[in-house]
């Protein structure tokens, strides 16, 4: 029994580091500013990184299955783009909320044949989507912010029991996530096409229809995220934050899914977006010069990235 | 009796290289039928074909009669037909019970894999298997080659199987695990299950199977009933000559000492190791899986360096901090995981037999490929590797082939020490005893030979000296001459529990 | 009290704390020659509009003006054409690759003046036509530039408006994209300095970054209104991106009217939040009329009636533009528009 | 030759093909593309991208990835000023000085690579926020301008009527061909990248054959950074962002496998120019900037299809 519970420990390795990062952090940041732990500001910290904590979630299951997505941000961006020219030329809210899920489940899905029937490697075939995405995202919007959003489609405002709806979604679709990766058939194989396609394939999993599902509930999660994305301000921009794929597959990678494929769970992901929030928040708080925010951030990322190492050495 | 599986002139071809050329075979229920032939002879081919996994471009598959066509494995294992497969398909990144159950985990009523009984099954497996020591949950990347097998076989048993194909199972497995395995053999097949098995170990083809089928060159050489065959038939169906010695071991008369070991430790795997070896002598290691042989030969080989003790090459003692200097102190290791460790797969066998020596065929580190060619061509010619030529890709070598793949490249390093685990692991006959003559050559031009084997006939053939190992201590060093199988066995297995008796390993 | 964060290092020239101050004069033309330029009088002229970058609301609305006055003189088509990124190296292949193709004229918005000016050096070279708006060059690297309105200008409209939102004595932070942007950083400087001379007694409490991204300017924000709760009474956001940002911060919080947003954006972007008397006011230049004037120079230097030496040039509707600093077009006063009069502007 | 290479050379005459396709396509729409004075002027346009692609190329090879180099150049570019205006060096000596920042960034990952064994694309990925954090922290934001004449020959001028920085650029072509194509530590890095515990066992030097990798990444950053400080003659904080993407694209469109093992410098140089012709030829004949970003994803994907097709055919 307790070598279970440590193998389940072994197996968590990385969220509980990010645990007691993000504890740490939080406990150090509020001796210095009591105000750092107040209501509005941890409601802020989970907030603020809400969509970004979705998008790692499908991410996380790309990269388990094997394959990296590098145009994340650029879907994001397209179906935010979408949805709000949806609502605001008249179609239905709730349209306007589920087209981006089913479209980004479509438009990944494509990615998703492209990489298991042709065999193009993850890599390039979303670093041309990437191109394609965010090119034809300019032609296509000509740079033209979309305002005049009508009232009620501002999903991310709605609050449920005082908590804002971003934080619900990144909650119940990193349990539900975990639900999947953890118990079903579908999760399970999805692991093992990531750690040996070719022993997948002798066990009868079909590598093909698992990446192709693979991408298209990235694609959908992605979705989502790009809801939130549209639904927390008034406007929608259209261009994408640079950079944003980059952020997401740190937030994967630092929550402790193994680039290599095969290993790591979802909570990992979300936490790791939680804490770069908190490290943000925190600088601002601890009167950081704003000069040095990155330079701070990235000696974080990397002191995560290192202590988990030296924790996986430990352990073997 | 119908058969349950037929094959009917099977051919398939690689691009322009033929490897089966009209194929026969049949597999009645409650059968065991073994299927023998040299290495690169096309066993596992066919049995990828009969499997699903490779289609044949002629010929066609009865399964009870009727034709069928898999489009992949997934259906062939929906029809009951599961393989163990000889590379070892696993995932290793995780668990073993999840490794044995992959693709069919048991789910709860509500359709969720259930964690708990697939466990539980999972640990009624391997404990059939006689493996209690093997923690379910430990993930496979940390199991031995050995262990990994058994993780294998517990997922073949783990299907209900029709029709059970083994590509070689044994090739990693000590004698105690292929008894048990035999046994679980016999079981199934008195339950009327339909096994194919590969082997190239004759005592188990003579003790498991009711038919032989010889392959040789991707032709079909004949089936015959086990009765009717004898070894040396067999091997002349199988080579197209007789071969008589299996193990030529000549004496060599015993030159100076090559290699000391003083103590020497790794810390927590090998324990207080002491022997000497010498020029023209052929030292076998034996041991159970997991006594820790291939970690004293890694040792030895800068992989994991000692930490603490002693290595002296030709008297003086040597530091031995990587692999680097070990090569360069004379040392070559052949080392049991050869997918792994031997070879890089993707590269043409030219530059795999180079790899070692890359630093001896350059001038002002520029690779001269023209010496790297000639001894590439020098290496198929001496040790009669099947390849198309120096050019062809080490990963498209049937496994006998790549292992002598592996030999040639450590044999180009001119080393004064050779170690080799498990140099004939997987390999047909005629290789073997190819790779027992030239061990004897090689002893006899002076070479130090430390021999790590899991086949006991091996050890006890080959062997000046047998040095057996027991939970990573040296247990004891027996000469030739005192080298019984009972004698050896004993020193493996005594007193699991007890404490090494001081004096046997000094 | 110390530095802004922020600023840039180059010299500050407040202006007077009331009343108007008299325009500067325009002084001795010091912007470039376009070498062997052909008559290019009254012939129609193909023109390229090369922004910091495409994809974001200002451009689009610098670029819709810019159609208007085509559209309106009949004899020039314009062409907006941009890296995605405000990034100087993409622009510079942008530029170097419509002198190839040979345009007539180029209209550009500097991401950084120094590096884009070889580029424009060489458009000058090949007889090109350069004309630059919102952000400009270095002055020999281009012809004229259209002001959109003196950041010392910029910097009072700014500092009078939150003054006499948050009082004389209240404390502010500034969300900024990023400290590289030259614009932001000079109108940041001449900020300081103006409310070192006309408002001692505001109190800076810091800058942050927000990139163009306006989830991130929300964020940032939020996390100033909770670091400081009470003391922070205004925010100054410093683009069009977090200036609306900040004021649904402000929202959200149910600060309004508590926390005052000052800051340069877009009306269409602030319409929601001045209509529903949470913010009082948002500041820009008409960004419309900003492209309209550039077209209208670009026209005027092509046809030669715009020469060094002018001191008003014509632009359209505009009608007389002042020309200020030797060679630039300046289009006016920054425009503070409220709840009165934003409904009426549509960009 | 041998088989791998074969399959290599089929990709690079794809390529090839497609690029002489493309060339004369780009010609015939305007005959402004066609001329020496176009085509060396984009050679000296690209040459910051081909730099860094060339050790890229190594990297990748050894089945590593390097997200850092946009970093680096901009953290060099920032060091180079400072060194120069703040701490009053002559302009060499800060060059110098500034290549050796670069060579221990790169270094720095090689360490964390090697002796940390933290995968390459997190170890980079974070040290991408920390570079980058430093430049901006070092230069507090401020640009550095003002070079003297001599230095701009660098970036801007010609020597024997090349643009100096395309000699530059062949010297390290050059190298890069000669070092992968037929010397030891060529080989040593396609073992890497094809088996690296084999090379291991194999006696190669492994972890230096990487550092050294890593820190030539690094190098060469620094150098692009000095070439790109003198082309635009100011330095800021922000040079380089988003380099990686573009040199990636290159690399990967040149036929190296990003698992590692396989790929050549040719392929590199052949997928850069491509890239370069793309956009210069699409921007000459009238398509916007976006629509050229669509292009080059679609080209990217055609590529890698049409020799995936080819090589289904061939023999292996
Ligand atoms: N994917 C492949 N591509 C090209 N040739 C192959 C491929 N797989 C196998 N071969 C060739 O087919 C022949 C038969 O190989 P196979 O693996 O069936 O032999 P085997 O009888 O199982 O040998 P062993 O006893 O060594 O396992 C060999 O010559 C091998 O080189
Ligand atoms: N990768 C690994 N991670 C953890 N433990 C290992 C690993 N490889 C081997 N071991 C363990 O180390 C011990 C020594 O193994 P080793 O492989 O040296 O044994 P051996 O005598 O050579 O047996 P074999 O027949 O398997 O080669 C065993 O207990 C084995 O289970
Ligand atoms: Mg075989
Ligand atoms: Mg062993």
């Amino acid at each position: 029994m307790s070598r279970r519970i440590t193998h389940a420990l072994g197996s968590l390795g990385q969220e509980i580091l990010l645990v007691v990062v993000i504890l740490a952090l939080f406990a150090f940041v509020g001796t210095y500013n009591p105000r750092f732990l107040s209501e509005n500001n941890l409601t802020s910290i989970f907030v603020g990184n809400a969509y970004i904590a979705v998008a790692a979630i499908g991410m996380s299951l790309v990269i388990i299955s094997g394959n990296i997505d590098v145009s994340i941000g650029a879907l994001i961006g397209v179906l935010a783009v979408i949805s709000g020219l949806l609502v605001t030329n008249g179609y239905p809210i709730w349209l306007a909320w589920l087209a981006p899920l089913v479209l980004g489940a479509a438009i990944n899905a494509l990615v998703g044949c492209l990489i298991a029937y042709a065999r193009v490697p993850s890599i390039i075939a979303t670093l041309a989507m990437l191109s394609i995405l965010s090119g034809g995202l300019i032609t296509f919007t000509g740079g033209q912010w979309i305002s005049g959003l009508p009232a009620g489609y501002q999903l991310a405002q709605f609050r449920l029991l005082n908590v804002p709806s971003p934080v619900w979604f990144m909650i119940g679709m990193t349990v539900l996530a975990g639900f999947l990766m953890r118990y079903t058939t579908f999760g399970r194989a999805v692991y093992a096409v990531g750690s040996n396609p070719e022993a997948a394939r002798a066990s009868g999993i079909s590598y093909k229809a698992t990446v192709v599902k693979v991408f298209a509930i990235h694609g959908a999660i992605g979705g989502i995220a790009a809801v939130l994305f549209a639904t927390q301000l008034q406007v929608i921009q259209s261009t994408v934050p640079v950079g944003l794929e980059l952020v997401i597959i740190t937030a994967s990678v630092v929550g402790g899914v193994s680039i290599l494929g095969g290993v790591g769970t979802v909570f990992g992901s979300t936490l790791a977006a939680i804490l770069f929030a908190a490290i943000g928040s925190s600088l601002i708080f601890l009167n950081v010069s704003a000069y040095w925010l990155r330079a701070v951030q990235g000696i974080l990322i990397l002191a995560t990235v290192l202590a988990d190492m030296a924790r996986r050495r430990r352990t073997g | 009796m119908t058969p349950i599986l037929e094959l009917k002139n099977i051919s398939k071809a690689f691009g322009p290289v033929k490897v089966l050329t009209g194929v026969d075979f049949d597999l009645r229920p409650g059968e065991v039928h073994a299927l023998m032939g040299e290495n690169g002879a096309g066993k596992s081919t066919m049995i990828r074909i009969a499997a699903g996994d490779h289609r044949a471009e002629e010929g066609e598959i009865r399964l009870d009669g009727e034709v069928r066509r898999f489009a992949g494995p997934r259906e062939a294992q929906a029809e009951g037909i599961i393989v163990v497969h000889q590379e070892l398909l696993l995932f290793p990144a995780l668990s073993v019970a999840e490794n044995v159950f992959l693709g069919h985990q048991p789910k709860t009523a509500a359709g969720l894999v259930d964690w708990g009984r697939m466990r539980r099954e999972a640990r009624d497996l391997l404990d059939r298997l006689d493996c209690p020591n093997l923690d379910v949950d430990q993930k496979v990347s940390r199991l031995s080659v050995a262990d990994r097998q058994r993780v294998e076989i517990a997922r073949a048993l783990s299907r209900n199987a029709r029709v059970l194909i083994m590509d070689e199972p044994t090739a990693a497995l000590a004698e105690a695990d292929v008894r048990r395995l035999l046994e679980v053999i016999r079981r199934l097949r008195s339950e009327g299950v339909a096994i194919v098995y590969v082997s190239h170990r004759m005592n188990e083809i003579f003790e498991i199977a009711d038919r032989v089928t010889v392959l040789r060159d991707g032709v079909s050489v004949g089936t015959r009933p086990i009765g009717e065959v004898t070894e040396a038939s067999l091997v002349s169906m199988m080579v197209g000559r007789d071969i008589h010695q299996l193990f030529p071991k000549e004496d060599v008369p015993r030159g100076e000492t090559r290699l000391e070991l003083r103590g020497v430790s790794l810390a927590g795997v090998v324990e207080d190791i002491s022997f000497d070896l010498h020029a023209g002598e052929i030292l076998g290691i034996a041991g159970l899986v997991g006594s820790g042989r291939t970690e004293l030969a890694q040792t030895i080989f800068g992989v994991t360096p000692a930490t603490s003790g002693e290595i002296l090459v030709d008297g003086k003692p040597r530091k031995i901090g990587s692999v680097r200097e070990a090569i360069d102190a004379g040392i070559a290791y052949v080392p049991e995981d050869r997918g792994l460790h031997g070879l890089v797969r993707a590269q043409p066998l030219r530059e795999n037999v180079s790899m070692a020596i890359l630093d001896r065929l350059t001038r002002y580190s520029v690779v001269d490929t023209g010496r790297e060619q000639n001894l590439a061509s020098d290496a198929i010619e001496r040790f009669s590797i099947r390849a198309r030529d120096a050019r062809q890709r080490v990963g498209q070598l049937s496994g006998g082939n790549q292992q002598k793949v592996v030999l040639a490249k450590w044999l180009a390093t001119d080393p004064k020490i050779l170690i080799l685990d498990e140099p004939t692991r997987g390999i047909d006959i005629g290789a073997k005893t190819e790779i027992h003559r030239l061990m004897g050559e090689l002893a006899k031009k002076g070479l130090a030979i430390l021999m790590i084997s899991s086949e006991l006939p091996e050890v006890l053939g080959m062997s000046d000296r047998v040095l057996v190992m027991r939970e990573g201590r040296l247990s004891a060093i027996v000469d030739r001459k005192d080298a019984t199988p009972d004698a050896v066995g004993a020193a493996m297995m005594q007193g699991r529990r007890e404490p090494a008796r001081a004096g046997a390993a000094r | 009290q110390s530095a802004w964060t922020g600023g840039d290092d180059q010299p500050t020239n407040p202006l007077a704390c009331t009343g108007e101050s008299p325009a500067p004069e325009p002084g001795e033309y010091n912007g470039g020659t376009p070498t062997n330029a052909p008559d290019r009088n009254g012939k129609d002229l193909k023109v390229v509009d090369i922004p910091k970058l495409v994809g974001v609301g200002y451009f689009a609305s610098t670029a819709s003006g810019m159609q208007e006055a085509a559209k309106e003189l009949g004899n020039i088509t314009v062409n907006t054409d941009g890296p995605t990124r405000a990034n100087i190296d993409e622009q510079i292949t942008f530029v170097d690759n419509y002198i190839t193709s040979g345009v007539d004229g180029i209209l550009f918005a500097a991401n950084d003046p120094v590096a884009i000016a070889p580029v424009l050096k060489k458009a000058l070279d090949a007889g090109i036509n350069v004309v630059g708006y919102d952000a400009d060059a270095e002055a020999d690297a281009r012809q004229w530039f259209v002001n959109q309105a003196l950041p010392n200008g910029v910097a009072k409209s700014m500092m009078d408006q939150l003054a006499s939102e948050i009082g004389e004595e209240g404390s502010f932070a500034i969300v900024t994209s990023t400290f590289t942007t030259p614009n932001q950083a000079r109108w940041i400087s001449e900020m300081q300095a103006y409310t070192e001379k006309c408002h001692p007694n505001l109190k800076f409490l810091e800058t942050v970054e927000a990139q163009e991204d306006n989830i991130l300017s929300f964020n940032q924000a939020q996390t100033l209104i909770n670091k400081y709760g009470d003391d922070l009474k205004g925010i100054l956001g410093m683009t069009s991106v977090a200036t609306p940002a900040a004021a649904e911060a402000v929202q959200q919080n149910g600060l309004c009217g508590k926390v005052s947003v000052v800051g340069l954006a877009l009306p269409n972007a602030m319409k929601p939040y001045i209509n529903s008397d949470c913010i009082q006011s948002t500041i820009l230049w008409n960004t419309v009329d900003l492209g309209y004037a550039a077209v209208e120079v670009m026209r005027q230097v092509a046809d030669g009636t715009l020469k060094p030496g002018d001191k008003t040039v014509k632009a359209g509707r505009l009608g007389e533009l002042p020309i200020v600093n030797q060679s630039q077009v300046l289009l006016g006063q920054p425009k503070v528009f409220t709840k009165a009069d934003i409904n009426d502007f549509d960009f | 030759m041998t088989s791998m290479t074969r399959i290599l050379i089929r990709h690079e005459a794809i390529l090839g093909i497609l690029f002489v396709v493309v060339l004369f396509a780009m010609a015939s729409q305007n005959d402004r593309f066609l001329t020496t004075a176009n085509l060396l002027n984009q050679a000296r346009l690209m040459t910051e991208v081909g730099l860094i692609a060339i050790p890229m190329t190594f990297v990748i090879v050894t089945g590593g990835i390097d997200l850092s180099v946009g970093s680096i150049l901009g953290l060099c570019a920032i060091l180079l000023g400072v060194f120069w205006q703040n701490l009053g060096l002559p302009l060499p000596a800060a060059i110098g000085l500034s290549l050796a920042a670069g060579t221990a960034a790169g270094f720095a990952n090689g360490l964390i690579v090697t002796r940390f064994r933290v995968p390459p694309l997190i170890a980079t990925l974070a040290t991408l926020a920390l570079y980058r954090g430093l430049a901006e922290g070092i230069s507090q934001a401020r640009s550095v301008r003002g070079y003297p004449d001599w230095f701009a020959v660098l970036g801007r001028g010609d020597f024997l009527g090349i643009p100096t920085q395309l000699w530059l650029f062949a010297l390290v072509a050059v190298l890069g061909i000669f070092i992968l194509r037929f010397t030891t530590f060529g080989r040593t890095t396609y073992a890497i990248g094809n088996n690296e515990a084999a090379a291991e066992f194999s006696g190669l030097p492994v972890e230096r054959t990487k550092l050294v990798i890593y820190t030539a990444s690094g190098f060469i950053s620094a150098l692009a950074a000095i070439v790109f400080v003198s082309r635009v003659s100011t330095t800021r904080s922000d040079m380089g962002s988003g380099i990686e993407l573009e040199v990636i694209t290159a690399v990967v469109l040149g036929g190296t496998s990003i698992f590692g093992g396989r790929g050549m410098v040719i392929g590199t140089l052949i997928g850069l120019c491509l890239m370069q012709i793309l956009q210069n030829g699409l921007s000459l004949s009238g398509v916007r900037g976006d629509g050229t970003t669509v292009v080059i994803g679609a080209v990217l994907i055609v590529a890698v299809l049409i020799s995936n097709l080819l090589s289904r055919f061939s023999s292996d």
